[in-house]
């Protein structure tokens, strides 16, 4: 097996990983940084995000308004000190951004302009017209190139993580195009995997979004945090799951039901103005908007599409030609040429999604996780500052400002740390070479893993959707527990070395299961309603006495993950009622009155 | 040992040939057909020169079937050349921006087409007059 | 809608498995779709019920992440994008990007290209470095309309494939390279044009173009890479004749 | 960091090959019409003709354009037969811009016996 020793080694070469790759190196020019993706960086799915990145940039937004949002947007599931952190950072990090290239908008003076998103009180999203995370990738992915010390692994998989006394100091990869392996030792680790979308069925995520890094971690003690909060978007093309951008509600778009009725003012988001203000209507957050559709949905008030799928309808017609193409011409290019419908003209059909995975690796604010050496950023991280809902556009900043902590956390721990101990950690990438072998090689009982797969994003996608219940949510962890079982006798067509696709799926299905587990189990072990975890079986109330804590779902091997709690950290907005709409207004004056009073 | 062996595919001799690439290699012939035309030029230049006799023979000539047919596939060639020229002409140069737009490409293509037409006119007429 | 017709829909695929494979071969398979099934979901199709060991590259679905490039009825298409209904009644060929060597089935070598985009120092070079807390550059919507369209290239390669004056010389730097170089050059906060334009003027620089023009025709992002090379050719013949001149500017 | 790579002398037939291409888009087809169709049609005489081209000015004329649509016709016949990979690339470029060269130098000499001559 070739083995390569480094500083620093980084899993996952999206946003994350190249901020924190980028930031390590410029930390520590000295030091050696190995940057590894299963994909080439710019495949990665940070790719995909459109509508932009928040940070606070006008003069009448707050750092305090920022914090606000974020928090009750999260249901005060938010560890409130990182949140605070992470505000103050957001705006540094986006004009970083800028200066290494970004094409971020702009108004017609020069400045960078910004627009409204979902559950933000004022505009502060900084965005690169419908492609910002494109933008953003890119110009990380090529900065990251001016760095000699970064050292790409591109198209390598990663099997397994190298522990040995009790510090991460590795990992054991795939070499896609050979299919051999290969082991990277380190002083110090950062798992920037993304999230874990696919482990359902309709979903915004791309193929490769399947929370190997989650897992990894996972196996090796490390708890994964909050995981029955899942975020589905509101706006997804019907059947593929594929995203229209909040940007299209930033930019003034409708909700219709079949009626043409713009439904939300009935859920408690009105009243329905010609331009929705932020916070209010379309503008309100994901999970409200998607529990609005479900209930629509049940009313019998949505149309059908050919698919046979439930949509709604998402209006931007009112908004004219111009601004559509101009501000939206990815929107356009994927309704016309996707769905054969052209926006200027005609509604676009849209139903909720999975899109986002809330919970992830724990790590503390310093992106440590409890297993020494080894960090964690971005989707596949917990930091807190999602809590039970993420606020669109939070992400792409979170993963910017906490990228650069990640980088810059590992290389100074490197710094300090005893070197690799090499012999011990080429002993244990030897066995999880064989292991991954045994999977390819193993005869099996002859049942492909594409059967697996399909099930288990349907027995998620029925136990742990927009809306649950306790016996849905029992029959998921048993289907589930049924397929991590069966998984052990799949068999894998495909028995060559180069390139072999099949036996990568057959892996990451692997981590899906485990991942899958901890969501389900989380999921119905949370005996409350909060943000994206809804329930309807006589716990649809928030129940802050017994659950205002974040769960962690610890690895048992062989077994379903067991479930315990942490307290949140509440540092100055105690937890109060989270609404929007005029109600949100009337209890945000209330609260500001009772703190001047 | 890895069983990687990337397969290189040879470009076929005679992708020029192609359907797809069938465009391209009229259009750079068309501009060969420039050249002969500047040949013919040259003759008749030369016929000048070297007296009446020789000048009567390269205008009666001029009225052979073969100097109308190869007069002809002339012109075919300076019309495509011409409109091929034009369209890649805003390739070759950067993006104009006005009032804080780029201005099309056709709009380019079709402005010096335009002036090409002028210019085509107006030896046309010149010789007429 | 339910009992819509079910087509069925034959695909040619050229395959190649360096374990087995002497050469590349056509594979015949057959799969039902839809009225909205892309290239990618046919292939995705295939490879869950029929073949586990055909390979390609996906990831996004939606056209962004560049991975799915292939020859669909020998144009360079994004699979992703490409609908059978349109391709119908077929049989349609599927091969690998035409022009790359082939690393196996419809997966091509991408390690040449992105050597070719490292090197073309792809990152701003500033004008004047300025701290963070001093604020954003600016720009003009004008200033970046210069620029705007070459940054949007998702380095799929389909322009690669078209080319074919990059299938006769594999190391022509080629036009999604020159793209980016162009989205640098034209950047108003950047400076480093002169030191990019140096490193095009050989052969396998902008010199191997022959303004051939179908790769800004394959774009499936409106990049016009054709605009990025022979913009920057008139940039280095210039450059050619006028460098006495820029010596004597510079010492 | 890397090197800079070896110029080409490209550049100087890309640049003649340009304005010939150039003359030739916007006059070429004129032209065509004007010596190919009108000139037969009705004939200017041969004194009519040898008193336009001996002005000094026509000659200078023709002195530019005709070598221009030697060079740009040879800088596209050197691609083609490269594309058709027709023989090794020095000899393309000897017979195409050998061809131009020769086809110049033939150009001044009849120009200059023309204006100069007898
Ligand atoms: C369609 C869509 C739109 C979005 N829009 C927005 C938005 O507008 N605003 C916002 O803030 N957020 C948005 N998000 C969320 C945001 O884009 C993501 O959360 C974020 O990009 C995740 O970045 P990341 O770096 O953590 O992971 P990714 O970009 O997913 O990168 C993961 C990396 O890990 C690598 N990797 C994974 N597993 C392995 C393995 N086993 N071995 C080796 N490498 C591995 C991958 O190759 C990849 O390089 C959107 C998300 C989606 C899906
Ligand atoms: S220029 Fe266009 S075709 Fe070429 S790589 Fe970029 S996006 Fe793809
Ligand atoms: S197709 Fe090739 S030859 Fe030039 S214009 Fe485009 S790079
Ligand atoms: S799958 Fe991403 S471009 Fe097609």
């Amino acid at each position: 097996m070739d083995h390569f020793d480094t500083d620093i080694l980084i899993l996952g070469a999206g946003g994350a990983g190249l901020r924190a790759a980028i930031a390590a190196a410029e930390a520590a020019p000295d030091q050696r940084v190995a940057l590894v993706s299963k994909v080439y960086p710019m495949r990665s799915h940070t790719v995909a995000a459109e509508g932009g990145s928040a940070g606070v940039v006008q003069a009448h937004d707050t750092l305090d308004d920022h914090f606000n949002d974020t928090v009750s947007g999260g249901d005060w599931l938010c560890e409130q000190d990182v949140v605070e952190y992470f505000v103050s950072h957001c705006t540094r990090e986006m004009i970083q951004l800028e200066h290494w290239g970004c094409p971020w908008s702009r108004k017609p003076d020069g400045h960078v302009n910004v627009r409204a998103f979902g559950g933000m009180k004022i505009e502060r999203t900084w965005f690169a017209a419908d492609r910002s995370g494109f933008h953003i990738l890119h110009t990380l992915f090529q900065t990251s190139t001016k760095y000699k010390s970064i050292e790409r692994f591109d198209e390598y998989f990663c099997v397994d993580l190298l522990v040995e006394n009790g510090r991460a100091q590795g990992a054991v990869l795939l070499c896609l195009a050979t299919g051999e392996f290969c082991a990277i030792t380190a002083r110090a680790v950062v798992l920037a995997t993304g999230g874990a979308g696919r482990v359902f069925r309709q979903n915004t995520n791309g193929g490769i979004v399947t929370g190997d890094g989650m897992a990894l971690a996972f196996r090796h003690g490390v708890p994964l945090r909050d995981m029955e909060f899942v975020q589905y978007h509101p706006t997804c093309m019907p059947g593929s799951g594929v995203l229209f951008t909040e940007g299209c509600r930033g930019e003034g778009a409708f909700l219709l039901n079949k009626d043409g009725y713009r439904y939300l003012q009935d859920y408690g988001l009105g009243p329905a103005e010609p331009q929705p203000r932020n916070k209010y209507m379309e503008l309100g957050p994901r999970d409200r908007l998607s529990q609005a559709f479900w209930q629509e949905e049940r009313k019998g008030r949505t149309v059908t599409t050919p698919q046979g799928e439930a949509a709604v309808l998402l209006d931007l017609r009112h908004l004219g030609r111009k601004r559509i193409e101009e501000r939206l011409p990815l929107i356009c290019e994927l309704a016309r040429h996707f769905m054969g419908i052209d926006p200027v003209d005609t509604p676009i059909p849209v139903r909720p999604a999975v899109h986002y995975t809330m919970g992830g690796i724990l790590v503390g604010i310093d992106t440590a996780s409890p297993l020494p050496g080894l960090y964690a950023a971005g989707e596949c991280s917990s930091i807190g500052i999602h809590g039970a809902n993420r606020l669109g556009s939070n992400s792409l900043a979170e993963l910017s400002v906490f990228g650069r902590v990640a980088g810059e956390q590992a290389a100074a721990f490197a710094k300090g740390a005893a070197a690799a101990e090499i012999p011990a950690l080429l002993d244990r990438a030897r066995a999880a070479e064989a292991r991954a072998l045994g999977l390819l090689n193993g005869k099996g009982g002859g049942e492909r893993h594409s059967v697996l797969r399909k099930e288990m994003a349907d027995s998620l996608e029925k136990g742990c959707g927009i809306y649950r219940l306790g016996d849905e949510m029992q029959q998921a962890c048993d289907r589930l527990a049924d397929l991590r079982h069966r998984y052990d006798g799949i068999t894998i067509d495909d028995k060559s070395r180069a390139w072999n696709t099949d036996w990568i799926s057959a892996l990451e299905l692997g981590y899906q299961l485990d991942v899958a587990q901890a969501m389900a189990h989380s999921a119905i072990a949370r005996k409350e309603s909060r943000g994206a975890h809804q329930r309807l079986d006589g716990y649809t109330q928030r129940d802050d006495a017994n659950y205002l804590r974040h769960s962690l779902a610890h690895y048992r091997k062989g077994a379903s993950p067991e479930i315990s709690y942490s307290p949140v950290t509440i540092t100055r907005s105690p937890p109060g009622q989270r609404a929007y709409g005029a109600l949100g207004e009337q209890l945000e004056h209330a609260r500001k009155e009772a703190t001047h009073g | 040992m890895s069983e990687r062996r990337p397969y290189v595919r040879r470009q076929s001799r005679l992708w020029w040939a192609s359907r797809t690439y069938r465009g391209y290699t009229l259009r750079e012939l068309s501009g060969v057909g420039v050249a002969v035309y500047g040949a013919v030029l040259l003759a008749g230049l030369d016929s000048v020169r070297r007296g009446p006799d020789a000048y009567a023979a390269f205008v009666g000539w001029l009225s052979t079937p073969v100097a109308i047919v190869l007069h002809l596939v002339l012109l075919a060639a300076m019309l495509l050349h011409g409109l091929t020229w034009f369209q890649t002409l805003p390739k070759t140069m950067p993006r104009l921006i006005v009032g804080g737009q780029a201005v099309p490409q056709k709009t380019i293509t079709n402005a010096a087409i335009g002036l090409a037409m002028l210019c085509s006119l107006a030896l046309v007429i010149g010789a007429l007059s | 809608m339910a009992d819509r017709d079910r087509l069925t829909i034959e695909l040619w695929i050229l395959r190649y498995r360096p374990a087995q494979d002497e050469e590349p071969h056509f594979v015949s398979y057959t799969v039902t779709y839809t009225e909205e099934m892309s290239v990618l979901e046919a292939l995705q199709s295939i490879k869950d019920e029929q073949d586990g060991s055909l390979s390609f590259r996906w990831s996004c679905r939606m056209a962004i992440c560049g991975s799915c490039g292939m020859m669909i009825d020998g144009t360079p298409k994004l699979a992703c994008s490409t609908f059978l209904r349109d391709l119908a009644p077929g049989p349609v060929k599927i091969a690998p990007l035409e022009n790359f060597p082939i690393e196996r089935d419809l997966v091509v070598t991408v390690a040449d290209f992105v050597k070719k985009i490292e090197s073309i120092y792809p990152f701003i070079m500033p004008k004047e470095t300025k701290p963070v807390e001093a604020g954003e550059y600016l720009q003009t919507p004008a200033q970046m309309a210069a620029y705007e369209p070459f940054s949007d290239c998702i380095n799929c390669m389909l322009c690669y494939a078209a080319c074919p004056q990059f299938g006769a010389n594999p190391d022509f730097i080629g036009p999604g390279a020159m793209a980016l170089l162009q989205r640098y050059n034209g950047d108003s906060r950047d400076a480093g044009s002169r030191e990019r334009l140096d490193l095009i003027h050989g052969e396998d620089g902008v010199w191997s173009c022959t303004a051939v023009g179908l790769c800004s025709e394959a774009c499936p992002k409106l990049v016009d890479p054709a605009n990025a090379v022979n913009q920057n050719k008139t940039n280095s013949a210039f450059d050619f004749f006028l460098r006495g001149l820029r010596k004597e500017n510079h010492s | 960091m890397t090197r800079p790579p070896k110029r080409t002398i490209a550049p100087i037939f890309w640049l003649l090959f340009g304005a010939g291409g150039m003359l030739s888009a916007l006059f070429g087809t004129g032209l065509v019409i004007v010596t190919g169709f009108l000139l037969p049609a009705s004939p200017p005489s041969y004194q009519a003709a040898a008193a336009i081209l001996h002005n000094p000015l026509a000659g200078l004329v023709a002195l530019a354009t005709i070598p221009l649509f030697f060079w740009h016709g040879a800088e596209r016949l050197f691609l083609t037969l490269k594309d058709m990979r027709a023989g090794p690339r020095p000899l393309l470029a000897l017979i195409s811009y050998g061809a131009a060269a020769v086809g110049t130098l033939v150009t001044i000499l009849l120009i200059f016996l023309m204006e100069f001559g007898s």
